[in-house]
């Protein structure tokens, strides 16, 4: 036995302190469950440290500066300088205060915390290993566990992190100055979220993509919103390219890509950033210990409980199957879990599962699109409010993009909502409360909406969907 | 409705696994037959259990069709503080303006 | 007969082209109804012309322009310079377009526009005078009325609006330079919107109230919030003062004021902004005539189907006493109005009337407040999650104020809420949702909602009344 092993037993072990993880333990906790919470790296996990906070709150700066400098068409005129230094500074103080809270949060509702990685040794219990060379380890014993050890960014063929001048989106956020040139490979949502920002501080970037647009996944019309907007903030794109390799040249680096017919171009940078996807954390875990089984893919299996195959295990946040690699929804997987274990009647049925992708402009969108529904049998009717209709949008300059809204037409219900433009992140939360409500049309048109706000459009479009928006034509 | 989806608001559904009902077999009163909380209780009272955890694992999609409900069973019920009916009758229509309009037509 | 009299019908007759007038007539007409539109001076009202259109650009510009200059701990260097006559051209092409975009809607959907001066000749017709000497006038006769003819600016004794150095906001809103001193008499949120726009722009403001706060019926926790932030702008408020008076000195203005107890002080600017309030539009239209009578202070009482005493003629929008002065109350009245000519089964029975204030912060109220619901006979509950605890409100650098959601304790109905925070005009939206709905506070907290975004404040304030946030304590 180690020296300093010693062995405690606790109700509830959670093992990773991500928004799965730390939401699932202060809940677990809230129950009156004797609560320990693992975590081997920082409090937060991937979203407070190194994704959700640190990326937003560099685009809050970045669209501040790029705004004020190009303004004059409301009459002011500035040539904002971002010092890239004291901005990360600032984005720092903002993570450490989060993730300060996260800890006090835990202690204040009575969880117990580890500093430490954790790894199974059967089905009942893991051992911990303290960071660092001799400061021992432990054994914990637990009548339930929820696994919420997240996920980690894709490395492909040819680009490895460690070297300097290749980023993944965790180096781009602790980046202390602002590329010339940045290739971009991959214009997924963390892509083309690190690309509108680069641009907006100076960065001359070119994205390259295997598939034929920006946003897969999203519906053209929306993608298109973007990927235009980002185009005008200068931002080159190259679509139907992988990214091959890269080699340096001088202080260059030379990516190059090649197409599905095998013709290569070559694209010259500072700093060529990796964003082609994440895979969840289970392989240094031991799971195989505690009898679980990854799939293929490295995820694990639950049920509408949250329960992997181990009844008594659970998993949330990143690291389950099917289920979308948000922070929200591992934040909701963790209550789930929690409250389970804690015998409460939940379960994960969220009709609504809203989205955001935090580009210029943003994207909210929640449940069904027209195509989903007619395939899940319904007959879906659409709404549309553009923003240039809208007097809110106008006055705020923004005016790109719209609120859609599907719902099944015999029965009004809401099915869902894809909203491109100002504030789309905001705007959605109506729309998924009405979803998840099994709201109608009419509940939603039927409602006052303040005058002047963007939120109008989401009425408008409900109206429009009625066939009775005041600010649109009808079709 | 199609994929068998029930539309209903999340308290109805947690009331319904607390109660051990199978919300997808009650028909709702609401506008477009949305469950309410009524229904639930109706159903419950109507002793139509569905008391239904079968406590073994089960797969479920949350992707693509995220917005199909799973199907509601029981959980190891214990009692959460539920929506009164009585409430409902206060001077305020506590209905949605699809309830209202309905009512008044 | 004047010369070009003639006399045609019309189903509906709407006077005033408003938020309450033009949304009336565009429903009115999609109901299939002849319908009829006469404006005596610019389409869209106060509302688009002069009211909440016009100040939005302006506070945009301005919260724009004063955030670029003070984003020094973001990293953003900035001395933005506002060209004041650029800004008022570009607020006024975002007017036109709006105004222009009524008027083509109400022709698109078949609304005949006549425009004119409306006096009632009997209950049964109007006569209409056209702009201008010689323009002539017609008769309309009409099976119903819309009286949808506004309000205008309460002038106080000693301030004349005719008078160069005093405005009304609509001069303000006109104003091609910034004073370099303004003093607002009324803190409402007329006053309050505009002195924070000034003082942004770099007046230096002094706001002088009679009552001893600002945003008089507004709750004290919510009020001090808007004010705290007024002050740190520099904004210099003198409460329970009254403005008795103003002279010249050479090109300044000397305002008087004076206390309760007869103490007077006064004030020196280059301009005086009155904002105390606005009354009905009645008292032009030969009422009389139709049969109607105003209350004592000039507005139309009606029912809730928008019908005044006389079952023909309705009333919307700031003319209908007991009804917030807001345009979205006044457009849903409208719909209302029309929707009843037309035979729906409609009424005016909101729940739920958002209301917003777009100081810095800004305010978005609904419903009832903790102090109202237990007059009404409930319970409250009541949740609150303060924006320093947000993540996204953090990354955006704005982390004063809260969300308060109050509940009944019982049955869980969400009852209302306040907010005050960033972006809370829009994030009213979902509460006003809630409360129409007939919600609970578990159907709010049960929502996911889109990490990290204000919205959450949302949920977490519903988590926190039912006990259980995650990231505030719980009392
Ligand atoms: C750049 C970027 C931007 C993003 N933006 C958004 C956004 O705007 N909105 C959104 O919803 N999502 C966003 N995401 C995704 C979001 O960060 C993840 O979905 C979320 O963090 C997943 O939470 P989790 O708790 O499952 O895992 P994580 O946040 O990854 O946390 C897992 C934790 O477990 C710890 N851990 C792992 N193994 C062990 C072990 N063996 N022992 C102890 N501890 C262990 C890790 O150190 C880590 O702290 C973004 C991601 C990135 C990279
Ligand atoms: C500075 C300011 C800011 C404001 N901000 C907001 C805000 O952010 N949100 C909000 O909800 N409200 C706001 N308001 C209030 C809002 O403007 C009014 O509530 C709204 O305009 C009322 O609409 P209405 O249709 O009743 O009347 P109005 O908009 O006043 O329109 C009445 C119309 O009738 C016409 N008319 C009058 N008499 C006759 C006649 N005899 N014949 C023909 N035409 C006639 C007038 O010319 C006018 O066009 C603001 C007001 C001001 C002054």
């Amino acid at each position: 036995m180690v020296v300093g092993d010693i062995s405690t037993g606790t109700e509830v072990l959670i093992i990773g302190a991500g928004p799965g993880g730390y939401v699932a333990a202060i809940r677990a906790a809230q129950h009156g469950l004797d609560t320990t919470l693992v975590e081997k790296d920082a409090y937060g996990g991937t979203c407070l440290n190194h994704g959700c906070i640190p990326s937003k709150a560099f685009i809050t700066a970045s669209s501040l500066a790029h705004e004020a400098g190009h303004a004059e068409e409301m009459g002011i005129h500035a040539s904002p300088a971002v010092d890239m230094s004291q901005l990360r500074n600032w984005k720092d103080g903002v993570v450490d205060q989060l993730t300060g809270g996260v800890e006090k949060l835990c202690k204040a509702n009575g969880v117990n915390l580890i500093e430490g990685t954790a790894r199974f040794k059967d089905d009942g219990a893991v051992r911990i290993e303290h960071g660092g060379e001799g400061q021992g380890s432990e054994t914990v014993e637990f009548e339930h566990c929820i696994v919420a050890t997240g996920s980690r960014p894709i490395q492909i063929p040819g680009f490895e992190f460690a070297d300097d001048p290749v980023w993944s989106s965790r180096d781009a956020l602790a980046t202390e100055s602002v590329p010339d040139r940045l290739v971009v490979v991959g214009a997924g949502y963390i892509g083309m979220e690190l690309s509108t920002t680069f641009a907006k501080l100076g960065a001359d970037v070119t994205v390259v993509e295997m598939l034929d647009d920006v946003l897969p996944g999203y519906e053209d019309d929306v993608a298109r919103v973007v990927r235009k907007r980002a185009e005008s903030l200068g931002i080159d794109f190259h679509f139907g390219e992988g990214a091959s390799g890269w080699s340096p040249d001088g202080d260059d680096v030379v990516v190059e890509t090649e197409t599905e017919d095998g013709e290569t171009s070559t694209y010259r940078a500072d700093k060529v950033l990796v964003a082609v996807g994440r895979s969840p954390v289970t392989d240094t875990l031991d799971i195989e210990n505690a009898g679980l089984e990854a799939t293929e893919n490295g995820f694990l299996e639950t049920d509408d409980r949250m329960r992997t195959s181990v009844e008594h295990i659970y998993a949330v946040g990143d690291v389950v199957a099917d289920s979308p690699m948000l922070a929200h929804v591992g934040s909701k997987e963790g209550i789930v879990a929690a409250e389970h274990v804690a015998g409460e009647p939940v379960a994960y049925d969220a009709q609504a599962v809203p989205a955001a992708v935090f580009t210029d402009p943003e994207i909210g969108t929640v449940g069904m699109t027209e195509a989903e529904a007619e395939e899940a049998g319904f007959t879906p009717v659409v709404g549309t409010m553009p923003f240039n209709a809208s007097g809110r949008a106008m006055t705020t300059g923004h005016t790109d993009g719209f609120a859609r809204i599907v719902a099944d037409e015999e029965s009004g219900f809401v099915l869902g909502g894809q909203i491109v433009g100002p504030e789309a992140s905001e705007l959605v939360a109506e729309l998924a409360f009405a979803v998840e409500m099994g709201a109608t049309l009419e509940d939603v048109a039927g409602t006052i909406h303040t005058h002047p706000t963007l939120a109008e459009a989401v009425m408008e479009a409900a109206e429009n969907a009625q066939g009775q928006a005041i600010h649109t034509l009808n079709r | 409705t199609p994929s068998g989806r029930v539309f209903a608001s999340p308290s109805v559904r947690r009331l319904a696994r607390e109660l051990g009902v199978d919300i997808a077999s009650v028909s709702g009163s609401g506008p477009s037959g949305r469950v309410t909380e009524s229904d639930v209780r109706a159903a419950d009272s109507g002793g139509d259990d569905a008391d239904a955890d079968d406590d073994g694992p089960r797969n479920v999609s949350f992707s693509g069709n995220s917005a199909v409900s799973k199907s509601g069973d029981a959980g190891n019920g214990k009692t959460a503080g539920a929506a009164s009916a009585e409430a409902a009758g206060r001077a305020r229509t506590l209905a949605a303006p699809a309830t209202r309009r309905l009512a008044d037509e």
